[in-house]
Formats: C-alpha cells, structure tokens, sequence
C-alpha cells in the first residue's frame, strides 16, 4: 500500500516536473518516467494488459514520437514561458491539491455504491466479447490517425 | 482494500489538475502537449480506479487500453499538426497562433 | 365553379405562376411580359367571380387538414372577397403599368416573379383563416418586398430594404408572439374556432405591433419612406394599395372578426393611431422628395383606417372597409404619377420640378383627382371612407379624435397641393414628355376609378355594409 | 444489419488509399459517394421498417459466437441517420468538384468516411463509453480535415480546436469513469436503471457538469464555444458544412441529449441549466455573427446561435419542445450545410471569404445566390421555409412550458439572425455586382448539383412539413419523451 | 313632377358640364348656345320647381341610415331659383368674357360642375349628400382660380381650398356630432336643443355655413382671388353661389337644426362674428387701390349683415339677413361683372389708372351705379330695405352695439364706394388708358338686369319678400302670428332709417374731404382714415398679412409639422438607424474583442463555464 502510495506520488512529480521543465527533451524523458510508474501502479492493481500496453505504447511510442517532434521542431524551443504563471500555478496547484485532498475525504463513504458485478471469463473474454464495438472504434480511430497524419504530410501540391 | 480507490482518484485528480494548469500556463506547443498526455494519465488512473471499486478490473482495462489506443492516434495527429505548423511559422509560441479572432 | 376551387385557384395561381417567369423570361421578354399580365390579369379576375357570393353575406370555411393544429384553413367572407378584388385589381394594374416602367431596368425575371408572388401570398393571407399561415404568407410578402425594394441594387437601396425587411420581421415575430400566447390559452391557431375570445391584454400588444410594423404605424413607420427608393411601380404596390393594408386587414379579421378586444384596448387605440397619422401628415408636409411625402401621406392615412376599425362601430368599421378601396385606387394613382413625373424628369426632390401640368396634362390631373380622393373631397371616392371612419369617430364617443383626425385631413390638403403647385404648377424646370401609353392608361384609368367609385358610392358600400355586418358578431 | 453503418464507410475508407493510387479523381469521387449514397437509401427505405415495432437492439454473432456489438436503432438515431447521410451526401458531391484543387482527394474521402463513420457510430452506439470512442474517431478526422488546406489559419483553427476537444473529451472520459465507478455498468439501459437505485446527488452533479462541458464543447455552446469560428470557416466547405451541420450536433447535441434525457433522466435543474446554455448561446453568438466580415466565420457564428436553439427547445423537455428542438436540428443541418456549401462556390469563384470585397454576385452566380438566399432565411426562420417551423414549435413549446422570457429571446433572436443574413445577403449577393467579379462563372455542376439539392429539401421540408414532422420527428420525439421524468401535456399540437 | 325630377337639376348641368368639356374648341358657337340654353332651361326648372314647392325624393344610399334624400320645399326652391337666375347671367357674361381665354371652355364646364353641386346642396335633405354636394364646391373652387392665370393663381387656389376645406371639415365634425345628438342624418327631423355637444355642433357647422358665405375670418382667400382669378368667377362664386347656400345653410341651422333663441349665447356669437366681418371687412375695404380687391372685401363685409341678421333670431332680423343674401348676390355680381366690363375694356382695375370711364362706358356705368348705391343702402333700392330689416332686427335685440356697428358698416360701405365709382366713372378722364368702347350686349345685359332687380327688388320689396321670405319664416315669432315685413320696408321716418340716412350722409362728407384733402384724386379719398394715428399701423400690419389667419395658421401648420418631423419622426428614425445599431455594433465589439485568438484564454472559459455550471447545477439540484 505505501509502496503504491509512493509509486502514485512519483507519477505525480514526474507528471508535475514534464510540464515544469524548461528543456523539452528532459519534459518527455519524465513523461516517459511517469508513463513508467503508471505501467507498475497498474499492473500492481492486477491490471497486467493495461500496465504493460502503458510502458510499451505510451511510454514507448508516444515517447518516441514526442522525441522525433522535438527533434523536428529543434529551433524553437526558446519559446519565453510566462513568468507569472511559474509562480501563480505551483502555488494554484497546491491549493488544488489540498481542496482536492478535502473533498477525497468528504466524498469517502458518502458516495453510495452499488455491490460489486462479479466479471465472467478472462481479460480476452471481456475484451473480445464485452468491449467488440470499441475495438471498432479502435480500428476506426487508428484509420483516422493514420490518414491524418497522412494528409498531414502530404506533399502539399497546389493548394493557394 | 476496499477504500484504495479513493487514493488513486485523489492522485488522478491531482494529475488531471496539474495537466489543466499546464495547459493554461504554457506556451510551447510541445509542453501544452505534455500537458495533454499528463492529463490523459490521469484519465487512465481513474479508469482503473473506479474499474478497481467496482471489481471490474477487467472492463477497465479493456477501456484503458482503448483509451490509449485513441491517445497515440491522436498524438500522432497533433504532432503532425504541431510540426506544420512550426514550418510555416518557425516557431512553436502558441501566442503565435492567434490570428484568428473576433 | 365553385366557390372553394375558385378561392384555392385565387391563390395558387399567381404563386405558382411566379414561379414560372423565370421560365418564361429564358424563352423571351415579350412572353414574360404577357405571362405577367395573364396571370395578374386572371388573379384580378377570379374574386370579381366571388362577387356575387359576397354580396348574399356568404361564408365559407375550407379545411385542409395537416398536422393537427396546423390545417390549412380558408375563410371565404365578404371581407376576404373584398380585400381580394381589390388588392388582386390594384395589383394588376401595376403590372400593367411595370410593362412601360421598368421596361428598361435588369432583374425583370426576378421583378415579375416577386410581384406576382406578392400578389398570390396576398390572396393567400387574406383568405386564410388560420393564424400560422397568417403569418407565413405575411412573411412571404415581406420577402417579396425586401426583394423589390432593393430592386435597384445600389447600395444605399438594398440597405433601406433589409431596414424594412427587418422592421416589419421584427413586428411580425412579435405578433407570432403573440399568435403562440393566444394559442397558449385557446390551444388552436384556427380562428373561426376562436370567434369571440377575449385575447389577453399582452397579446393584444404583442399582435398589434406586428400590425404596426407592417401597416406602417408611428411608431414603426420609417421604414416605409425609406422604401422609397424602390421603383415607383413596387411603392404603389407597397405602400398604396396592398402592402400597408395587410395590416389593418389584419387587424379587422382578428380583433373584429375574431376576438374581442379587451377594453383597455379600444381606449387607447383611436389615440395612438391618430397620433401616428399626425405624426406622419407633419413628416409628410416637411419632406421634399417626392415619394416620401406620399409614403408618409400613406402612413397618415392608415391611421384613418385604424381609427374606423377601431371604433367598432357600423360606420367606422364600413368606412374604414370601404378606405382601404379607396386609398388603394388613389393613393397607387399617386405614386405612379409620380412615377411618370420622376421617369421624366429623373429627379425625386420637388423643389427641382415645376410647370409640369403643361406637359404632361394627363398625370396632372389624374394626380389632382387622386389627391382629392386622398384628401376626402366629394365627388370622388376618398370622402366618403373619409366621413364613415369620423362619423364613426364621433358617434363611437371620440369627437376630439375626431377633431384631430380632421385636422389631419387639412395637413393633407396642404402638402398634397404643395406637392401639387411645385410639381405642375409653376414655371417649368424640367419639361419632359409623359410617360409610355400603359403608364399613361393606367393613372388615367386609377383616376377615372376614384371618380367612379365616388359616384357610384352604393355598389362598393353594399359590399362594404354586408363585410362589416358579416364580421362583427357584436353588431347582430 | 445495422452495423454497417459504420463498417461500410471504414471499409471503404480503408480501401480508398490504395485505390487512389489506380485513379486519383474518378474513382474515389464515385466510390465515397457510393457509399453515402447507400447509406442514405439504406437509412430513408429500410431504416423505417426496421423500426416500425418499436426500437431495435442487435446483438451480432460473428464467426458463430455472440459478440457484444450492442447497436440500438430508434426513431432518434434513425433520424439522425438519416440528416447524416444526407447533409454527408450532399457535401460529398459538392466535394467532386471543390476538392480538386487540393489534391489527396482519396486521403480526403477518407478521412471524411471516417468522420461519418465515427459519427454513425456514435449514434448507434448503446455504451457510455464507446459513445467516447467513435466521438473521438470523428474528432481525430475532423482535426485533420480542418488543417486539410495545411495553410498557416487552417493549421491555427485546427490546433485549437485539437487543444479545446481534447480538453472535453478529458473531462467526459472522467465523467464516463465516475459513472462507472457508481454503477459498474456502462451501457445505456443498465446505468440508467444504477443510477435510480444509486443516490449520488452532488457527484452526478459534478459528473452532469463535466459532461456538459464535454458535449457542450462539441455542440459549441457560449461558453465552449470560442473553437468553432476559428475551425469551421477554416476547413474546406464541405467539411465546414459537415462540421456546422452534422458534427456538432451528433457528437454535440445528440449525444447530450441521448445521455441527459435517456439516460440521466431530465431533471428540472438540467432542463434549467440546458435552456440558459441555449438562450445565453443564442444571443452571445447572434451579436458575435453580427459583427463578422469573413462570410464562413458569420456561418461559423450562426451554427453556434442556431445549436442554442436546438439545446433551448431540447432543454424544455415537453414533447413539443423535444420535437421542435430535433426538427430544427435537422433544419439547421440541411440550411447550415446549404450555406457552408454556397460559401464554398463563392470562395472558389473570388478567392475571398470577405464579404466586403463581394457585391452583387447574383448576377454573376444566380443558382449560388438565389439557394444562399434560400438557406439564410430558412435558418432565419422565414417562412414557409422550414427553419421557421422549427422555430415556431419551439417558441409555441416554450410559451406552452411557462417561459415567456426565453420565448422573447428567441424571438428576437430570430431577429438578429436575419439582420446578419441580411447583412451577408447585402454584401455579397444582393447590390451592384463588385467590377472586380465580372468575369465570375456559376459553380461548377457537382457543386451547383449539392446545394440545389439541399436548397429544395429546405423549401420542400417547409412546404411538407407537416409530413416531415409525422414521419421522422414524431418517432425520435417519441423515444425522447419517454426519457424525460417530468413529461407533462400530451404530444401534439 | 315626379319625384325624380328632382335630379335633374343636378344631372343636367353636370352632364352639361361633361359635355361642354369634351366639345372641341371648333365647336365653340355651339358651346355657347348649348351652354346657355342649358342654363336657360335650369331657370325654367326652377320656375317649375319654384311653383311646384313641395316634392321629396329618398333612395337608400350606404345603409345606415344613410338615403339619398333631396327635398324641394320653399326655402330650397327658392334658393335653386335664385341658384339658376345667377348661373343664367353668368353663362351669358362667360361666353363673351371668357372667349379668349386659355382654358375657357374648362371655365364654363365648371360654372356648370358647380351649379349642380350647389343645386345638390341646396336640396339635400340628408346630411351625407349634402356634404357631398357641400364639399363637392371645393373641386371647382379650386379649379376655377387656377384658370386665373397668374403666376400666384396656384397659390391663391390652394389658399381658398385650405379655408373652405377646413371649414368644410368643421362641417363635418359637427354634423357628426349633431347626428350623434339628433340620432338621424335626416335633416327635415332635425330640430335639438343647442345646449353641450349640440352647442358645440352648432358652432362647427356655423364655421361650415359661414366659412362658405365667407365670413371672417375665413375670408382671406377671396381679396387674393379677386386678383388672381377672373373676375367671372369672383361674380359667380363668392359673390352669389356662396353666399346663397352659405346663408342658406346658415338659416337652416339656426332656424331648423337647432333652437336658437333670441340672447342666447349662440345668437350673441352669432352676431359678434357678423357685426365683426361687417366693420373690419369694410375697413379694408376702404383701402384698396383695386376695385377687384375693394369689391372683395365687400363681398366679406356684406355678409356681415346676413349673419348678423340671422344671429339676432328675431324674425325681422332673420328675415333681414336672408333678403340681404339674394340682393347682396344681385348686386355685388352686377359690380363684380362691371368691373370686368371696365378690365375687359382696358385691361386693368387698379382705381389710380382709370379714371371719367362713365362717358365711354354708360351702361357699364348706369349699372355700377346702381348697384353700388343698392350695396350702399341707398333708398329706395334693395339694399336700403334688407339692411333696414337687419338693423331693426339689431336694435330689437336690444344689445345697440350692433346695430352701431352695422351702421359704422353702412359709412364706410358708401364712402368706399363714392371712392370707386368717383375713381372709375367719373372725374377725369384718366390718361394712361387708351379710348375705349362700350362692351359687349353679352356683357352689359347681365349687369343691367342685375342692376334691374336692384330696383325691383327695393321699389318692389314686396315681391320677393311676400314670395320668397316670408315663407320661410312662416311660424316663426310669435305663435299663429302672420309674418309680414312689408309694411315698413322704405318706411323713412322711423328713428332706425333716419339713422341710416344720416350714415350716408356723413359718409359722403367724408368723401368730399378726402377728395378735396388728396388733391381732388378720387382714388386717395380714403386716405384720411387711412393715414389715422393707430388705423395706419393697423393697416400696414394686415397688409403684411399679419391678421391673416391662413398665413398665421400656414405657420402654426408649418412649424407643428417641423416639430412633429423634428421632434418624433426623425427621433424614431434615429433610433431605428443608429441607436439601434449603434448598440449592436457596441455588444458584438465587446464580444469580438473578448475573441482574442488566445487559445488559453478560452480554456479558461472553459474551465470558468464548468465551475459555474457546476455551482448552477448543485444550487438548482437543492
């Protein structure tokens, strides 16, 4: 339990520190850290599949083509970030933190739940069988990601 | 055990939190992107974390794997948005990007 | 035939036949030109058939049903038939007229098809007897004019057309207002059904401001000057003789033949109408172009029609009846003799014209004859209307509205005879030719009209007599 | 086989870049149009049938074991099939001509099948959650399609709009979750049979927030709305007309009112919170279209005044309201996507989008202005055309319901918008003809073809809408108005 | 004699009019002849009618108890012969005067328009035909000055249209209300009490009747008409046909309408308008330079005296008043058709021009003398009789304020008067106009009947006063007690006619000093009372129009309709033009301003939105 509240408070900071930094590369580095630790919380909840799609597709893939988009964009990282804003938001996001903490604690045992519905079958079978229009759904948006970034990159022929 | 969701609620919401405020802060397009994905983590921990109240470990992690097959499809897209339009304007400053207005 | 395929054919005739000038305009100009005229021609006709049952006090009632609450309902009554032999024939002469007036201008495919559409969504309101197609054909009307007002295309005209096109939107989706809270408390919008009902105050309000707006009332009038601009053909339309009269026609078959007015209401109205004719007769008698001072003759005159209906009484709502005949002849007469002035001289400020009377003998006096009728002098038509909506007036109680309604007929006298000695009295400025022969015809036949319908007063006011008996459920 | 409502479209889509390599033009126009074609045949002549004993619930067997491809089809996402189909149809064959000069255009259908197959998706769709999935498959491939020009302002639009989307999208996934996590369950039916048995106030509350954020930004309600002037006037035409006339309102309106209606049930404070969105949309958005030079963004505008429209009659919650709020859903489709489309001609035929440098251009492009004039006063709620029936119910449903003062508003609304219509009619079409523009031509057949069609079904739904409303309207009405707790007064007029 | 007969005197004419009109101007003889036969014809009717008295013809009109009623009975018949006499002689004197004139056919179409107009008011027994008819007037009012010609015909035209139109709509108003009172339009079931409202209608339809007869103050229009229209007209309109039927009217309201009595208010007001038109009329009129002008304001001033007579409801007086109107119509056309004489010989009418016209123009000359002797009260000529009866009626009121002022009338009448035929006829003989002849049989003839029916109507008062008069006022006065005026008609050695005989004396004295002051021109003999300390100012003020009440309300007309534009319509216009748009232009800025591009910006609304609908939920929720 500590060990998975601490596993929690990492993600939190690397999440926190991905957004904070000012090198991109190092922000997609902790991204791909909190990625990581995600991957372990899950698969310490018994949740093995979406651990390891986690650490294999977000921390890896995603990571890499964040990385490929950093490397393609090089020149402009000297983007001037607000220097109000790294004051105000920390300080924001505590006070985020301790409302959200309060409201934890507020909602603990007053949301009433309903009895647990006991799941037939394994992963596959729940996937396959329960989940089969969103694999559709899967299929229809890795398409559209596909064409997207296809008609992204097009060679641009006359348009204008 | 049976109250452990409320923990990871508490860090999804904290995470959610923090992708919002980057997202409002920031100004690289890369960052406000990092942003997003820190968001989606979130989102991906309150998934399993009600499918974890509801012993329903299974369905939730079907959906989270839906979630992030969705996730790379559109980071992928927004990338590709990202790197056009640092080639047209050579400059990744989302306060660029505000020709559009009225 | 009878007298419902009479009625549907009244109103699917020139709607339909609007539409087919465009076809016509491909083949050949001469053939539009005489489509037009058929059909306009045929639309005058067919409620001059209806006579004979208007004139036995007939009423019918055609249904079609549709979506409950939204059937398709005509009221054939002597009122309808009234307003529609009158506005179908003003209506026909105009067309007539338009051969020679806009026989030079681009966009007559468009400009015959919005008038004959115009003449059809007026026979359509005027036979309907359900408040929803009220409004539509209404708004029908409003598209047509906004389309002819801005027939010109020059900037500053198309802007004076969406300005009327949004007022009298404006004033008709207030009235729709107030159609859904009567509906609201009489769950039908199917007014033979409602014949009766007292209409809560609001309604009331709301629906007369749409009335306002389209008759042109103070103080929702300014857009009818400003619609000036459009071609004199489409003002007489207008203003004269159809357009302006939706309103007060509206006004009778709901608030006379329909509802009961609460008596708030019938306190306050003489006075706001009054007001706006002598707001308008002012505006009328300051402004020195000339389709302006006959737009605002036309406000002023409305309110007379307003005042007789609102009166409720035998001789007001008769004389106001028998108004919109003859302000229809006379005052479209007006407006295409100014028409032919303006054509000639290019010109619409009367401070550059003058002497005109020597040329042009025929306008002159056709403008003379229409100006007494408007005026109310005896023998022509307008004197008549004139004494029945004041006689009303006093005998309803009002003799101070009637005082200033009177007064109004002076104001009258004095900008219609300015207009008058500036425009052909006087020495002459610009003198210029009359217009074709069918513009000519047409003043000429307007004012011999206006003469005739004063001499032979019985005929229209037994029409008139048995409309105002027919519609006013008080009364019998 | 209701699935292939979305299958179909992804098969095609799939198949379309490699036959896009054989014939760039000819095929892929034939093929995308086929196939939208097909659908709308399929929605208007089956769909009725299939529905005519009540709702359908298909649970498909593939290779011989029961899968759990839960569709629903009723009177509502029949309906909205059908507006789908046909709006989709329509921008497709405006899209043979339009689409030429930017090239891809096997990439272009399919990306667009995909859209539409995203959004059939959602419709069919019986799962919180896969409503989520196909939402997002629509999105993705609107994204792309608004940068599809890849200029630097379709690339701005479409950032922002990625960022905005995804935000919501967020936010509705946490709400998908929450529900989840309450019930366990997340088709329709079973989490609206939970949610009576759970008493959840304040965090259905949250989660009725969340979701109006998520939908409401889709369906671009004031104040989530400032996304769609930059997107829609950006993206080529016809994808403008899909985004203001479809996609708004499946991924937007529909599914807000599929899931608050159906299967929250409408609660008088939703119904409070749903008609203030609508009213303060529809004012906000009027004033804004009010102010606008670029033709599309005045479109863009009016999509978001006219949405608040939709969201006010669906927000009374009386049948009538209901009915009157889907009627003007479906007429702001065929009006909206009209206008985009005629937009579309006019920025082909000039080059510019700015209704100052146009004039007069009826006379150069009479079938573009006279249908342009067609869908500005429909949607301006003209009659007898058939945005002002629509509008008509929902201000008689209003006055009906007790809320003379949203009726007012809506009322001078319809006010503003003519004003803006107006304004654009002035500009561009009605007035002497721009010297600039003497060399103008009339669009293009495919083009000319795609408004003429939705210029008569805008002029033919007016004149029959009585039959418009007994054959489509009433049926989707109908299933709405079960959902709502506090149906009172009977169907009808 | 059917009842229908009774319309023909007004078909007839006005078909004549339509025929006369159409005719081409080849066919000018038969113009001519057809022109007078017609009217030749209308005086035998009238005869016939006169005879026949009594007849009635009712048709149902508009409903509403609204018949097209016309009555023949003594007063009417006697009007409509009075009405064809008069349009005989004009006929007659409109052949020739008119022959070159530009638009004298349209001329004479008009006297006829006109005569059945006024044979149609005459005889309505209803009160909608009767403004019908009433109103009718105004067309060929109007028309008729503007053959005058002149660049100010238009103007003078519209002038007289405006005044009698507003008369005619008081008409209107007050017959509206008489009806109301009365509960009938029929005017022989008419008889009220003059007390509220029906004092109010009484008043109205008095401004009608004596606006029509030109009474002051409506009676601006005519000095300007007498310049700017011919003088035909002048003779024919506002010298007999509207003093006819207004004092026709004028006699029927006060007689029949409503129960004036003696004293009453009504009456005093009645009496006031009249002693008021009489002296101030002839002030002015002693003035002019022009006999046009001079006789104009005589034909104001004369009726002074009708309605004067009419006010004091006593039978003498009433009686007095009417005799007055058929002879004041004899001879003030008989000076007005003179007077054309004299401008159709040399061309002008201006006194100081003209001069010792009497030699060359002796019939011409006979004739005004008559008639200005008849108008003066000369005895024994018809004037002297009809004015006695008024002024008796006068004194009879007991209120001698009025007879004073008639007498003051009577002065001045003569001194005016010996000014212009002195001026004109006699004297000098004036060098700045050519040798002229005589005119025309066609033009002396009428002067001289008229002239004729001066004499015989006062050496022979009994005629006309037993044929005409006295039925009229048979049952009047005391009950069952038999008119009878003839009596003391010239009786001269009574207090009442030795004033009146001392009146014109001193008025004759005035003359002979103003003559002998102004250097012995005849023209200037007025001068004296011209060139009085506070008259002189006086004078110049209404010669600057500043009395007249058409100018002083084309102000009020003008300035009330600047207001009314200026002060509502322009406001609305404004507010529909830029206030309206103003405003949306100021809302869309704000919004379009807020729309800054900034894509955190609308995060942030966004988030904002989902705060509050958040908050709006769990409030609603409670």
């Amino acid at each position: 339990m500590i060990l998975q509240t601490a596993l929690l408070i990492g993600l939190v900071i690397f999440s926190v520190l991905a957004i904070v930094l000012r090198d991109l590369l190092k922000s997609a580095i902790s991204l791909a850290v909190a990625s990581l630790l995600l991957g372990i919380i899950f698969f310490r909840m018994k949740a093995p599949y979406a651990g390891a799609f986690e650490i294999s597709v977000v921390a890896g893939l995603i990571t890499v083509l964040f990385v490929l988009t950093i490397a393609l964009t090089k020149s402009g990282d000297d983007v001037r970030e607000s220097k109000i804003a790294n004051w105000v938001f920390p300080l924001v996001f505590v006070a985020f933190i301790v409302i959200d903490a309060l409201v934890m604690k507020s909602l603990l045992g007053k949301v009433p739940a309903l009895p647990a519905a006991a799941e037939a079958g394994g992963f596959g079978d729940v996937l396959w069988r329960g989940r089969t229009l969103d694999l559709i759904g899967q299929i229809a948006a890795i398409l559209a990601g596909v064409f997207a970034v296809l008609a992204l990159f097009r060679k641009k022929d006359k348009h204008e | 055990m049976s109250n452990t969701w409320y923990l990871y609620l508490f860090f999804a919401a904290a995470l959610i939190g923090a992708g919002v405020l980057g997202l409002l802060g920031k100004r690289n397009l890369i960052k406000l992107f990092i942003a997003i994905e820190v968001l989606g983590k979130g989102i991906s921990l309150i998934l399993m974390g009600t499918g974890l109240a509801k012993a329903s470990l299974l369905t939730a992690q079907a959906l989270v794997i839906t979630y992030i097959v969705i996730e790379v499809s559109l980071v992928a897209t927004a990338l590709a948005l990202i790197i056009n339009v640092y080639r047209q304007t050579k400059s990744l400053d989302v306060r660029g990007l505000s020709k559009l207005k009225g | 035939m009878n007298v419902e395929t009479t009625v549907l054919l009244t109103i699917l005739v020139p709607i339909l036949g609007s539409f087919a000038v465009p076809l016509f305009g491909l083949a050949a100009k001469r053939a539009r030109s005489a489509w037009a005229v058929l059909v306009s021609g045929l639309t005058a006709v067919l409620p001059l058939t209806l006579l004979p049952f208007a004139l036995q006090g007939g009423e019918q009632v055609i249904r079609k049903p549709l979506v409950q609450g939204f059937d398709f309902i005509l009221v054939v009554d002597p009122l309808a038939v009234f307003m529609a032999a009158v506005s179908s024939f003003i209506g026909f002469l105009i067309v007539v007229y338009s051969l020679g007036y806009i026989r030079h201008e681009e966009n007559q495919n468009e400009y015959y098809l919005m008038v004959l559409l115009f003449i059809g969504s007026m026979m359509g309101l005027v036979f309907s007897g359900n408040l929803i197609f009220i409004y539509l054909f209404w708004e029908i009307i409003a598209i047509a004019c906004w389309r002819l007002i801005g027939f010109y295309r020059e900037p500053a005209h198309v802007r004076k057309a969406d300005k009327a096109f949004l007022l009298t939107f404006f004033g008709a989706v207030v009235m729709l207002l107030g159609f859904v809270q009567i509906y609201g408390v009489t769950n039908t919008f199917d007014i033979t059904a409602m014949r009766g009902t007292l209409v809560p105050g609001t309604a009331v309000l709301l629906i007369l401001f749409g009335l306002f707006s389209k008759s042109a009332t103070v103080p929702l009038h300014t857009w009818l000057p400003d619609a000036g601009v459009a071609p004199t053909t489409v003002t007489a339309l207008l203003h004269a003789a159809v357009l302006v009269k939706i309103g007060v026609y509206a006004f009778a078959r709901l608030f006379i033949y329909t509802f009961r007015l609460p008596d708030g209401w019938r306190e306050a109205l003489p006075i706001i109408v009054m007001i706006s004719s002598l707001v308008a007769a002012g505006a009328a008698a300051v402004e020195t172009d000339f389709k302006r001072i006959l737009a605002y003759s036309t406000v002023s005159q409305i309110g007379y029609i307003f005042l007789g209906f609102s009166m409720m009484n035998a001789a007001g709502v008769s004389g106001s009846v028998l108004f919109i005949l003859m302000h229809g002849l006379a005052k479209a007469g007006l407006f295409l003799c100014a028409g032919i002035v303006i054509h000639a001289v290019h010109t619409k400020d009367i401070r550059e014209m003058g002497g005109l009377i020597k040329t042009m003998p025929v306008t002159a006096v056709a403008f003379l004859v229409c100006s007494f009728s408007v005026i109310g002098i005896p023998p022509f038509g307008g004197f008549f209307s004139k004494f029945l909506v004041i006689l009303g007036t006093v005998q309803g109680g009002r003799p101070w509205v009637a005082a200033m309604a009177l007064f109004t007929a002076v104001l009258t006298m004095y900008y219609l005879f300015k207009v008058f000695s500036m425009v052909f009295l006087g020495e002459a400025k610009h003198p210029a030719p009359e217009g074709t022969k069918s513009m000519v015809y047409v003043v000429a036949a307007l004012a011999v009209l206006s003469l005739a319908a004063g001499l032979f007063i019985s005929y229209p006011m037994k029409l008139a007599n048995i409309a105002t008996t027919q519609m006013s459920w008080w009364l019998r | 086989m209701i699935i292939l409502f979305i299958v179909l479209p992804l098969i095609v889509a799939g198949l379309l870049p490699i036959i896009g390599k054989v014939s760039r033009r000819v095929l892929p126009d034939a093929l995308a149009n086929a196939t939208l074609l097909a659908l709308l045949v399929y929605a208007v002549v089956a769909g009725r049938g299939l529905i005519a004993d009540g709702p359908v619930l298909q649970q498909l067997s593939w290779l011989g074991e029961a899968v759990n491809v839960r569709l629903a089809l009723d009177g509502f996402s029949l309906f909205m099939l059908m507006a789908v189909s046909l709006v989709g149809l329509a921008a497709g064959l405006f899209s043979i001509d339009y689409m030429e000069h930017y090239g891809a255009k096997a990439n272009f259908y399919a990306l667009y099948l995909v859209m539409i197959a995203g959004m059939n998706g959602l419709i069919l769709a019986t799962d919180l959650f896969s409503v989520y999935v196909f939402l997002e498959v629509a999105a993705i491939a609107s994204y792309a399609l608004v940068a599809f020009g890849l200029g630097r302002d379709e690339l701005e639009a479409a950032f922002k709009y990625l960022m905005l989307s995804v935000v919501a999208s967020a936010f509705l996934v946490v709400g998908i979750a929450v529900i989840f996590g309450l019930t366990g369950q997340l088709d329709f039916a079973a989490v609206a049979a939970g949610l009576k048995e759970v008493n959840a106030g304040p965090v259905l509350g949250l989660v009725t927030a969340f979701f109006l954020l998520g939908f409401g930004l889709k369906a671009a309600l004031v104040p989530f709305h400032a996304w769609l002037p930059d997107a829609h006037p950006s993206a080529p035409a016809p994808i403008s007309a899909v985004l203001s006339g479809l996609l708004i309102k499946v991924s937007g309106v529909y599914a807000l009112t599929r899931i608050f209606i159906n299967v929250f049930g409408l609660t008088p404070a939703l119904s409070a919170v749903l008609m203030a969105l609508g009213a303060v949309s529809i004012v906000v958005a009027a004033l804004l279209a009010l102010g606008q030079k670029d033709m599309k963004r005045m479109l863009a505008y009016s999509s978001i005044s006219q949405v608040g429209y939709i969201v006010l009659g669906l927000g009374i919650g009386t049948p009538l309201g209901i009915a009157g709020g889907l009627f003007h859903l479906f007429n702001h489709a065929l009006a909206k996507g009209l206008l985009f489309l005629t937009s579309g001609s006019v920025q082909q035929a000039t080059g510019t989008r700015d209704m100052d440098e146009m004039g007069g251009l009826a006379k150069r492009m009479p079938v573009t202005a006279v249908t342009n004039l067609i869908g500005s006063l429909s949607i301006a709620g003209v009659p007898p055309l058939n945005g002002f029936w629509s509008k008509l119910i929902i201000i008689v449903a209003l006055v009906q319901a007790g809320h003379p003062v949203y009726a007012v508003i809506a009322v001078l609304a319809s006010v503003l918008t003519l004003w803006y219509y107006l304004l654009m009619q002035r500009k561009a079409f009605f007035g002497k003809l721009n010297e600039k523009w003497a060399a103008v031509k009339e669009a293009p057949f495919w083009m000319t073809a795609a408004v003429v069609l939705l210029a008569l079904l805008c002029v033919g739904v007016g004149i029959l809408f009585s039959s418009t409303v007994t054959t489509w309207i009433q049926p989707a009405a109908d299933i709405l108005a079960d959902g709502v707790h506090a149906a009172t007064g009977s169907w009808g007029f | 004699m059917t009842p229908k007969m009774l319309l023909l005197p007004i078909l007839l004419p006005a078909v004549l009019a339509v025929v006369l009109l159409l005719l081409p101007r080849a066919l000018r003889l038969l113009r001519d002849i057809l022109a007078v036969a017609g009217a030749g014809a209308l005086l035998y009717y009238a005869f016939v009618f006169f005879s026949v008295k009594d007849l009635r013809l009712a048709v149902p009109w508009l409903g509403m108890g609204i018949d097209f009623d016309l009555r023949l009975y003594h007063f009417s018949s006697f009007i409509l012969l009075a009405l064809a006499g008069f349009l005989l002689l004009i006929t007659i004197y409109t052949t020739v005067r008119m022959k070159d004139a530009p638009r004298g056919r349209e001329f004479m179409a008009y006297v006829f328009l006109t005569a059945a107009f006024a044979n149609g008011a005459a005889l309505a027994n209803n009160f909608v035909p009767l403004l019908f008819f009433w109103e009718g007037l105004l067309v060929t009012l109007y028309g008729m000055i503007t053959i005058g010609g002149r660049p100010t015909s238009g103007r003078t035209a519209v002038k007289a249209l405006l005044i009698s139109g507003f008369c005619d709509f008081c008409m209107i108003l007050g017959i509206g209300l008489l009806w109301s009172v009365a509960g009938t339009s029929t005017m022989s079931d008419i008889s009220v009490e003059p007390t509220g409202l029906a004092a109010v209608a009484f008043v109205l339809m008095m401004i009608g009747a004596a606006g029509k007869a030109g009474a002051m103050p409506f009676h601006t229009w005519i000095p300007d008409a007498a310049v700017d229209a011919p003088v035909t007209f002048m003779a024919f309109l506002p010298a007999a046909f509207e003093k006819l039927l207004g004092i026709y009217l004028l006699a029927r309201i006060s007689l029949d309408f409503f129960k004036i009595r003696p004293g009453s208010g009504l009456s005093l007001l009645l009496m006031i308008v009249g002693a008021v038109t009489i002296v101030l009329a002839v002030l002015m009129a002693l003035v002019q330079k022009d006999l046009k002008r001079l006789l104009s304001y005589h034909a104001v001033s004369q009726v002074g005296y009708m309605i004067l007579g009419i006010g004091t409801a006593i039978p003498v007086g009433i009686a007095g008043g009417i005799f007055h109107m058929i002879n004041h119509a004899m001879y003030k056309s008989g000076l007005f058709l003179s007077a054309g004489s004299v401008e159709h010989r040399t061309g002008t009418t201006e006194l100081k021009k003209l001069g010792g016209l009497g030699r060359e123009m002796p019939l011409t000359a006979l004739g005004f003398t008559v008639c200005a002797l008849a108008i003066s009260g000369v005895w024994p000529l018809n004037g002297f009789v009809s004015k006695e009866m008024v002024f008796h009626g006068a004194v009879e009121t007991g209120s001698t304020i009025f007879a004073i002022a008639a007498w003051v009338g009577a002065i001045f009448t003569f001194a005016s008067f010996l000014k212009a035929g002195h001026s004109v006829f006699f004297g000098e003989r004036s060098k700045e106009v050519p040798a002229v002849k005589e005119s025309q049989p066609a033009i002396v003839l009428p002067i001289l009947v008229l002239a004729g029916l001066c004499v015989l109507f006062g050496v022979y008062n009994k005629l006309p006063l037993t044929l005409f008069i006295q039925p009229i006022l048979q049952g009047r006065g005391e009950a069952g007690a038999h008119v009878d005026f003839t009596a003391h008609a010239l009786a001269v050695f009574n207090p009442v006619a030795l004033i009146s005989i001392g009146c014109l004396v001193l008025a004759f004295l005035l003359h002979a000093y103003g003559f002998r002051k102004g250097g012995r021109k005849a023209y200037l003999a007025s001068e004296p009372i011209h060139n009085l300390p506070g008259m002189h100012q006086a004078y110049d003020l209404a010669e600057k129009r500043v009395f007249d009440p058409y100018d002083q309300g084309l102000k009020v007309i003008r300035g009330l309709s600047l207001g009314l534009f200026k002060g509502i319509d322009r406001p609305i216009d404004f507010f529909f033009e830029k206030i309206v748009t103003f405003t949306g232009a100021k809302f869309t800025g704000i919004l379009k301003k807020a729309h800054n591009g900034h894509y955190a910006n609308y995060l942030a609304w966004c988030l904002a939105g989902l705060i509050i609908l958040a908050g709006l939920i769990g409030l609603l929720a409670q």
